[in-house]
């Protein structure tokens, strides 16, 4: 049977995954935004699991919410990026360094 | 209710498998002569001139952008069409600030041209 | 055991579903070739078999006899991956269709999300075929192809919840089913302005004349797949044209009634669901022989400019009409028919 | 729905912003229409949020929205001191590429998403407020679209703030799979085993999701060793949006600090002050140390933020009222003491010349001695020298840290307060001793240079009467 | 509540100085000199009004200003405080004398900036609530900031950094004290953290935190080098201020806080602030020997005579052990005497070094020479003051030396040897600078040039003077108010807190 530590499991799991991805990808933004949509999907799978569990619908409705401002994010991503690259020519996170953080 | 599911999987199985199988039985049965002409991208009868991997205009990302954004408002309205029948007034207005929303951002985006493919 | 036997009883029935449309999708391509040409008063093909009858069987050969190129330049998992993408969410997307009352293989209860799902992965067959071709007029097609893919789902999508106010469910069993009591209460009319969109939006999806851009063979010669050949190509046609009965067989859920026959009670049955898909079928064939094709941003102001809008009017209004409990359609379903 | 009534000046808010939209589609470019719309809105939802002030606490919508006297008055802070940051950057970005109605209409967006935070008391409620200010922010940093900086900022700052609200994303569901609720009363109470005892296994899970929570709190406030976003956002965003970003903000990420830690997990302080200690004292010292080292005013003025914010958790370290309080004066008087220093440098800023290197305020006290007096008050406002306002601010922290025995996080503040004057002490240097580079005068418009004054004044007058603004965060946790 | 003459004190040349910057240069000058003088005028009912025989605190003031943190606008004097206010207000008229013609760049500012000033010192020595007196005492960085910055030398930005810096760092700690004090008492009020009770430990660390504010300020060795530069590149009157006022509020803070609060602490560290005090009255005496400019001179002379009011504050404990009452408040007395006559003095030996760069635009000993033959009346006040700063019997500079040294006498030979060795290399490096810069034969074609001092300055001169002769002769000019307040420290500090 699958319990509730399965699901967080593979919840953390899919969230060290995206964390990982971020902080070591150094080629493609893109792949950043990708990391980002995979963290707050495993945040999504951790809210539901939850709630199934809790017998709350409060968690499902958070994820309701959580994946339009995913996909508010991903399109503001998305325009930042165009607007990136018609600036630089580039999307190459390595490449990002005229602001030295 | 899960068990429902049960052929849907085992149909998305087979479906998979039949496309595998119909492939192999492509490569199996068909000739195999490669050669550079025939292997080289179809131009129009020309050599090829540069990569294809090439920069694409920015409009389709602006088609992704939108359709990221109205698809999950069709997400928000899923659940609230199914449920029509059992909601509440305020409920209902809800749906109807958010709709009046998206027609905002809507009109938005006409103005300025984001609708425009030209 | 008892495990062994569903199983297996599970996969006759999915061959059950699954030879047939093979069949239809076959004889869709022969149909085609047949309506079109009397429509343009000429025979059509008529060399293969009695009148032409096994002329799919042999295109079928030639092609699985033919040679699959793989371009040097090509992503080759990737160039051999999309014809399996298109073509398997076409299928898969059968397990959930109700041919009639309880003849379904699976009764699930969000049933049109599947569907709706499957469709959409179909997409990423067409994108990665372009992609991997590495060829510029795959990539045109293939973007052309998602973006107005795309452009189209988000108005069917709001067709699609104007279906769902009226019934209340997404089990495609139950849509049909609310949708009883004579063809004067199929979503059609109700919904009439909706279901226009929805199929005409089906078409554009499936990537149909009048709005085969992605393929353009005038302009980028066969699109995403110009690089196809053989049986990889022939993987792509099945997808299309089964894709086809799909958006057919849905728009008869849909808005027609499914299974029922227009008059309340009297014969319902599969015949029916068959019939409506032929003739949704009937209209893609019709619509291909009769309208040229569109230019690009024509096709992109439709989807978005018009259908869009109208979308989002006749929610409003069928909200409101259900809400107030409106009329001969409307008010029937606050009170809850399920 | 239940005391719908309770947010009316969102309601407001936002309904106006939607028309100011609409009304941008059809002015002329180059008219101040939207502006005047914009401040003509702030000015009314001002009036409705102090309106609220003095009322009861209120918790509406299904509890996930509470007006009590801290939301009304932090409100009030936002909607001020958004009026000045639309005032002072008018005319900067009306003289640059930039998209008028947009920057305001965004701006506007922003205000309702901080006057969501500061009313939040439900996690989602808290989410939508953030992400609705965070999007908004990350457009408004793009909006410069052929400044080659402006984009890349606007991507670290989006890379970054959406790992920031994954963190706390993360943590708000194992908070709330260790309650049961999303709640932050309600989760407050089981937390503090009001209503049902928790196992040790959830207690744990709270632990864990508390971690989480903090990180992503401390991501957003540019928190050390969180804070790598801070110095590119600032440099690479125009300047009239890096105003925005470090003023009011702040509040807003005040309240939501104060919501999440306080109103919900009270019960488990022990666990984040020591949290909170350890991001406090690395912001104040890596914040003030490197901040020397800049030549540039944004970026000095990023590193400035970061141990400012420092200071603002020094507060809520000793998790006491008066640390509270302390810590919301200390954000009210940040934040309107920044907007006045960035205030100056939008007024001598003009087309085509940004007056973001420090050398670019030379001889400002000889070309503007209006402005450079107020800058001057606001430089000694950060810096924490009395008798401006910033003094007091720092004293109540001072003070709230040392009541809870946080002596050595207090002793460390205070140096780094006078490394801190070090570079405030520049700016000043700057501006009154050395010659100005160029002859072209620097006259911003009348109301701009009202505004900067009574601005000014502010920073001082408060200073002589810290009473008016302390009473209210006092009462707001009393 | 009688008149608040402490407010109109401290707020009349704040305003004063508010509305001097918004009117603009014109009418500055007038409008400062009516403002000091009225100034003045009003802190003179201080000294005139002020009874002489009470330890109390006269003038009282009291608003509740920040009821949440207890902090009040507590105001009053002592006869600690008293004199160095009247110091402050005199000092404030000669300021604006010696601005008047001397500075043309942006003068509005330049008087606006001391008259705030002078309100923000005078606020520092009559404040009863800790909050407000740190608040004054930080106040005051700011416009000696912008003065030495805007109007000093050629190292202005590096001098005036280095003196805000310097101050600033040593009172953030006496900050941490008094936070930690209000944590302990739940009051700011100077009087009631008198009483507080404090540990040994508590105590010593207060003491350290409130060593290291007045300590910098005042300024004693090591940590004066912001001193001597920030001497050489301020303006003229602002070497005259921070060197008559400023620097003592170092000095009153040892008496205001130190020694009340920390009373066991300032007893276990009378050796080390002895010491201390003494290295700076030998050692720093040495090193203005060895300096070529004369403000530089001046500054370091202004060290070593603070070291001697450190010196007088210390050695009182040493007497307390001994029991001498009297011995206490003699030293105390002469350190308080002494920061006066100081204030008086180096202000002169500052306004004089002053009158020759406006002049000759040079500070060095060796640009000068045999100015008495072109400038005859001036020579003679510079040879008065420099007797004074000397320790001249019958001058001001003798009595707070003499009481310091006869206090020393009676706890410890060597530490009175040392002490006094103050008289000669003060005699030393001052009279060897003016046998340089004014004696002998004309030095060089500028100092032939000369002209005399003019009226203004002469006033200027002839009014510092006068203090200086006035306290000379007649100590008890301000030793006489100040008993009662010294009698009533030495009841304090001499018993123990636990």
């Amino acid at each position: 049977m699958i319990t509730l530590s399965h699901y967080l499991a593979l919840g953390a799991v899919l969230f060290c995954l995206s964390v990982v991805g971020i902080f070591l990808n150094r080629k493609n933004v893109i792949i950043l935004l990708m990391c980002i949509e995979l963290m707050l999907l495993s945040v999504n799978m951790n809210f539901v699991a939850f709630s199934h569990f809790l017998g709350d619908g409060a968690g499902q409705i958070f994820v309701f919410f959580i994946l339009t401002v995913a996909a508010a994010e991903a399109a503001i991503g998305l325009a930042i990026l165009v607007v990136l690259f018609r600036n630089r020519s580039t999307i190459n996170v390595a490449d990002l360094d005229a602001l030295k953080g | 209710m899960l068990a429902n599911y049960f052929p849907v999987l085992l149909f998305i199985l087979i479906a998979l498998g039949i496309g595998i199988v119909l492939l192999t039985a492509g490569r199996l049965v068909g000739p195999s002569n490669p050669g550079k002409d025939k292997n080289s991208p179809y131009e129009c009868g020309f050599e090829a001139f540069e990569d294809a991997r090439m920069k694409f205009d920015v409009r389709y990302y602006l088609v992704a952008i939108l359709f990221i954004i109205f698809d999950l408002e069709i997400a928000f309205l899923i659940p609230w069409a199914v449920t029509l029948d059992a909601i509440s007034g305020t409920a209902f207005a809800a749906m109807g600030i958010f709709l009046f929303i998206l027609v905002i951002g809507f009109i938005y985006e006409w103005k300025k041209g984001a609708l425009e493919w030209e | 055991m008892d495990a062994l036997i569903l199983t297996i009883w599970t996969l006759f029935k999915i061959v059950l579903i699954l030879v047939p449309l093979i069949l239809c999708v076959a004889y869709l391509t022969l149909a085609e070739r047949k309506v079109i040409g009397s429509m343009q008063v000429r025979v059509g093909p008529n060399r293969v078999g009695y009148k032409g009858l096994g002329q799919p069987f042999a295109d079928v050969f030639k092609l699985l006899c033919k040679e699959i190129i793989i371009p040097t330049n090509a992503s080759r998992f990737l160039f051999l991956t999309a014809p399996i993408l298109s073509l398997a969410p076409a299928f898969a997307a059968w397990a959930v269709i109700p041919f009639a009352d309880g003849m379904e293989l699976a009764n699930v209860n969000a049933g049109l999300l599947y569907v709706l799902a499957m469709t959409s992965i179909g997409v990423y067959g067409v994108i990665i075929a372009g992609w991997a071709s590495n060829s510029k007029y795959a990539f045109l097609g293939a973007m052309r192809s998602a973006a107005q893919i795309v452009a189209y789902e988000i108005a069917m999508g709001f067709a699609l919840i104007g279906v769902l106010m009226m019934s209340g469910s997404l089990n495609l069993g139950d849509i049909v089913r609310s949708q009883s009591g004579g063809f004067f209460y199929w979503n059609l009319f109700p919904l009439l302005p909706l279901a226009v969109v929805y199929f005409i939006s089906g078409v554009a999806e499936t990537n149909r004349a009048p709005f085969d851009v992605a393929e353009g063979e005038s302009e980028i010669v066969a699109g995403f797949h110009v690089d196809y050949s053989g049986f990889a190509f022939a993987l792509f046609f099945l997808a299309e044209y089964a894709n086809m009965i799909m958006i057919a067989a849905l728009t008869a859920i849909l808005f027609l009634g499914g299974w029922m026959s227009p008059i309340d009670g009297v014969g319902d049955g599969i015949h029916w669901f068959l019939i409506k898909t032929a003739a949704m079928l009937f209209m893609f064939l019709w619509l291909r022989a009769t309208f040229p094709r569109y230019r690009y941003d024509q096709i992109m102001r439709l989807g978005w400019k018009v259908f869009i809008p109208v979308t989002i009017v006749w929610i409003a209004v069928v909200g409101f009409a259900i809400y107030f409990e409106v009329g001969p359609w409307f008010s029937t379903v606050r009170s809850g028919v399920l | 729905m239940d005391n719908l009534q309770i947010a009316t000046p969102e309601i407001f808010l936002l309904a106006a912003t939607c028309a100011v939209l609409v009304v941008g589609l059809f002015v002329q470019a180059k008219s101040n229409t939207v502006y005047w719309l914009s401040q003509l809105t702030l000015v009314i939802t001002l009036i409705m949020s102090l309106s609220q002030i003095g009322d009861d606490a209120v918790t509406g919508l299904s509890g996930a929205y509470t007006v009590d006297v801290l939301s009304a008055s932090l409100k009030s802070w936002v909607l001020v001191i958004a009026i000045g940051i639309f005032l002072y950057s008018r005319d900067y970005v009306g003289n640059r590429k930039i998209a008028r109605s947009e920057y305001f209409v965004l701006g506007l967006f922003a205000v309702a998403g901080m006057m969501i935070m500061v009313s939040a008391t439900h996690m989602l409620s808290v989410y939508l407020g953030l992400e609705l200010l965070a999007l908004s922010q990350y457009a408004m940093v793009a909006l410069h679209r052929d400044n080659g900086l402006a984009s890349e900022a606007a991507m670290k700052y989006f890379v970054l703030g959406a790992l920031a609200s994954g963190m706390l994303l993360y943590g708000m569901s194992m908070i709330y799979g260790a309650t049961g609720s999303l709640n932050l009363t309600v989760i407050g109470d089981v937390l503090a085993g009001n209503s049902e005892t928790l196992s040790a296994e959830r207690t744990i899970g709270a632990r864990f999701g508390l971690t989480f929570l903090i990180v992503g709190l401390a991501f957003k406030l540019g928190a050390v060793p969180f804070h790598m976003w801070v110095p590119d956002v600032y440099e690479g965003a125009p300047t009239s949006v890096t105003m925005f970003i470090s003023t009011a903000p702040k509040i807003a990420a005040f309240a939501m600090l104060v919501r999440l830690l306080v109103g919900g997990l009270e019960t488990l302080s022990a666990d984040w002050q020591q949290m909170l200690a350890i991001l406090s004292a690395l912001s104040m010292v890596v914040g003030n140390l490197i901040a020397i080292a800049q030549t540039n005013i944004k970026r000095m003025f990023a590193y400035s933020t970061i141990s400012h914010v420092g200071f603002l958790l020094m507060g809520i370290v000793g998790a006491t009222n008066e640390g509270y309080s302390a810590s919301m004066f200390y954000a009210i008087t940040y934040a309107f003491t920044t907007l006045a220093a960035f205030g100056v440098i939008l007024a001598v800023s003009r087309a085509g010349f940004e007056a973001d290197q420090l050398t670019d305020l030379s001889g400002l006290g000889k070309k503007n001695a209006l402005l450079a007096g107020v800058m001057l008050l606001a430089m000694i406002s950060l810096a924490g020298v009395p008798p401006a306002v910033g003094f007091y601010a720092k004293l109540s922290v001072l003070e709230s840290a040392v009541g809870a025995g946080f002596t050595w996080l207090a002793i460390l503040g205070v140096i780094m307060s006078v490394v801190g004057a070090f570079y405030y002490l520049r700016i000043i240097k700057i501006m009154f001793f050395d010659d100005p580079a160029d002859d072209i005068e620097v006259n911003p418009a009348g109301d701009v240079t009202a505004g900067l004054a009574i601005n000014g004044l502010a920073v001082i007058g408060l200073g002589l009467a810290p009473g008016l603004i302390m009473g209210a965060c006092i009462a707001a946790f009393a | 509540m009688s008149f608040p003459i402490l407010s109109l004190t401290i707020w009349l040349p704040i305003l004063a100085g508010v509305l001097i910057i918004a009117l603009g240069d014109r009418p500055a000058r007038k409008l400062a000199g009516v403002a000091s003088i009225l100034t003045l005028l009003a802190s003179l009912p201080l000294y005139f009004g002020f009874d002489s025989g009470t330890a109390e605190m006269q003038f009282q003031e009291s608003l509740a200003w920040l009821p949440s943190f207890n902090i009040n606008y507590a105001l009053g004097v002592d006869g600690i405080s008293m004199p160095l206010i009247i110091l402050t207000t005199m000092i404030n008229v000669i300021v604006v004398i010696s601005a008047w013609q001397v500075i043309k760049d942006r003068p509005a500012m330049y008087l606006g900036a001391f008259s705030i000033m002078t309100g923000l010192m005078v606020g520092v020595f009559s404040s009863l609530d800790a909050m407000l007196f740190y608040i004054f005492f930080e106040a005051t960085l700011i416009p000696m900031f912008l003065i030495i910055g805007i109007w000093g030398g050629p190292k202005r930005v590096y001098a005036t950094v280095k003196f805000f810096l310097y101050t600033f760092l040593g009172s953030v700690f006496m900050l941490i004290a008094l936070i930690y004090m209000y944590k302990q008492g739940g009051s700011f009020s100077i009087l009631s953290l008198h009483d507080l009770p404090l540990n040994q430990d508590q105590q010593y660390w207060i003491f350290l935190a409130f060593l290291a504010a007045f300590a910098v300020k005042i300024p004693m060795w090591p940590v004066h080098t912001w001193l001597p530069d920030a001497h050489v590149e301020a303006p003229t009157a602002g070497s005259a201020v921070l060197a008559a006022v400023m620097l003592k509020m170092g000095g009153y803070g040892f008496l205001r806080f130190s020694l009340p609060i920390t009373p066991d602490a300032s007893a276990h560290m009378d050796t080390f602030m002895i010491v201390i005090s003494l290295v700076a009255v030998v050692y720093i005496g040495f090193v203005a020997l060895a300096q070529r400019d004369m403000k530089k001179l001046i500054a370091y002379s202004s060290i070593s005579h603070m070291g001697f009011v450190t010196l007088g504050i210390f050695i009182a404990f040493r007497l307390i052990a001994k029991g001498d009452d009297a011995g206490v408040a003699l030293g105390l007395e002469g350190a308080m005497i002494q920061m006066i006559s100081h204030g008086f003095i180096s202000a002169a030996m500052f306004l004089c070094v002053g009158v020759m760069y406006d002049r000759v635009h040079s500070r060095e000993i060796a640009d000068y020479g045999g100015v008495i033959n072109t400038m005859p009346i001036f020579a003679a006040f510079m040879v008065f003051f420099a007797m004074a700063n000397a320790g001249l019997p019958g001058t001001s500079g003798f009595v707070g030396e003499f009481m310091v040294i006869l206090a020393s006498f009676k706890t410890n030979f060597w530490i009175a040897f040392l002490a006094s060795l103050t008289l000669i290399l003060g005699a030393a490096y001052t009279l060897w600078m003016v046998k340089r810069v004014i004696m002998g034969p004309i030095g060089n074609d500028k100092v032939a040039a000369l002209t005399d001092i003019n009226s203004r300055e002469f006033w200027m001169l002839a009014l510092l003077a006068m203090m200086v002769l006035l306290i000379g002769v007649w100590p008890n000019v301000i030793g006489g108010v100040m008993h009662a307040s010294v009698e009533n420290l030495v009841q304090h500090i001499s018993t123990s807190k636990y």
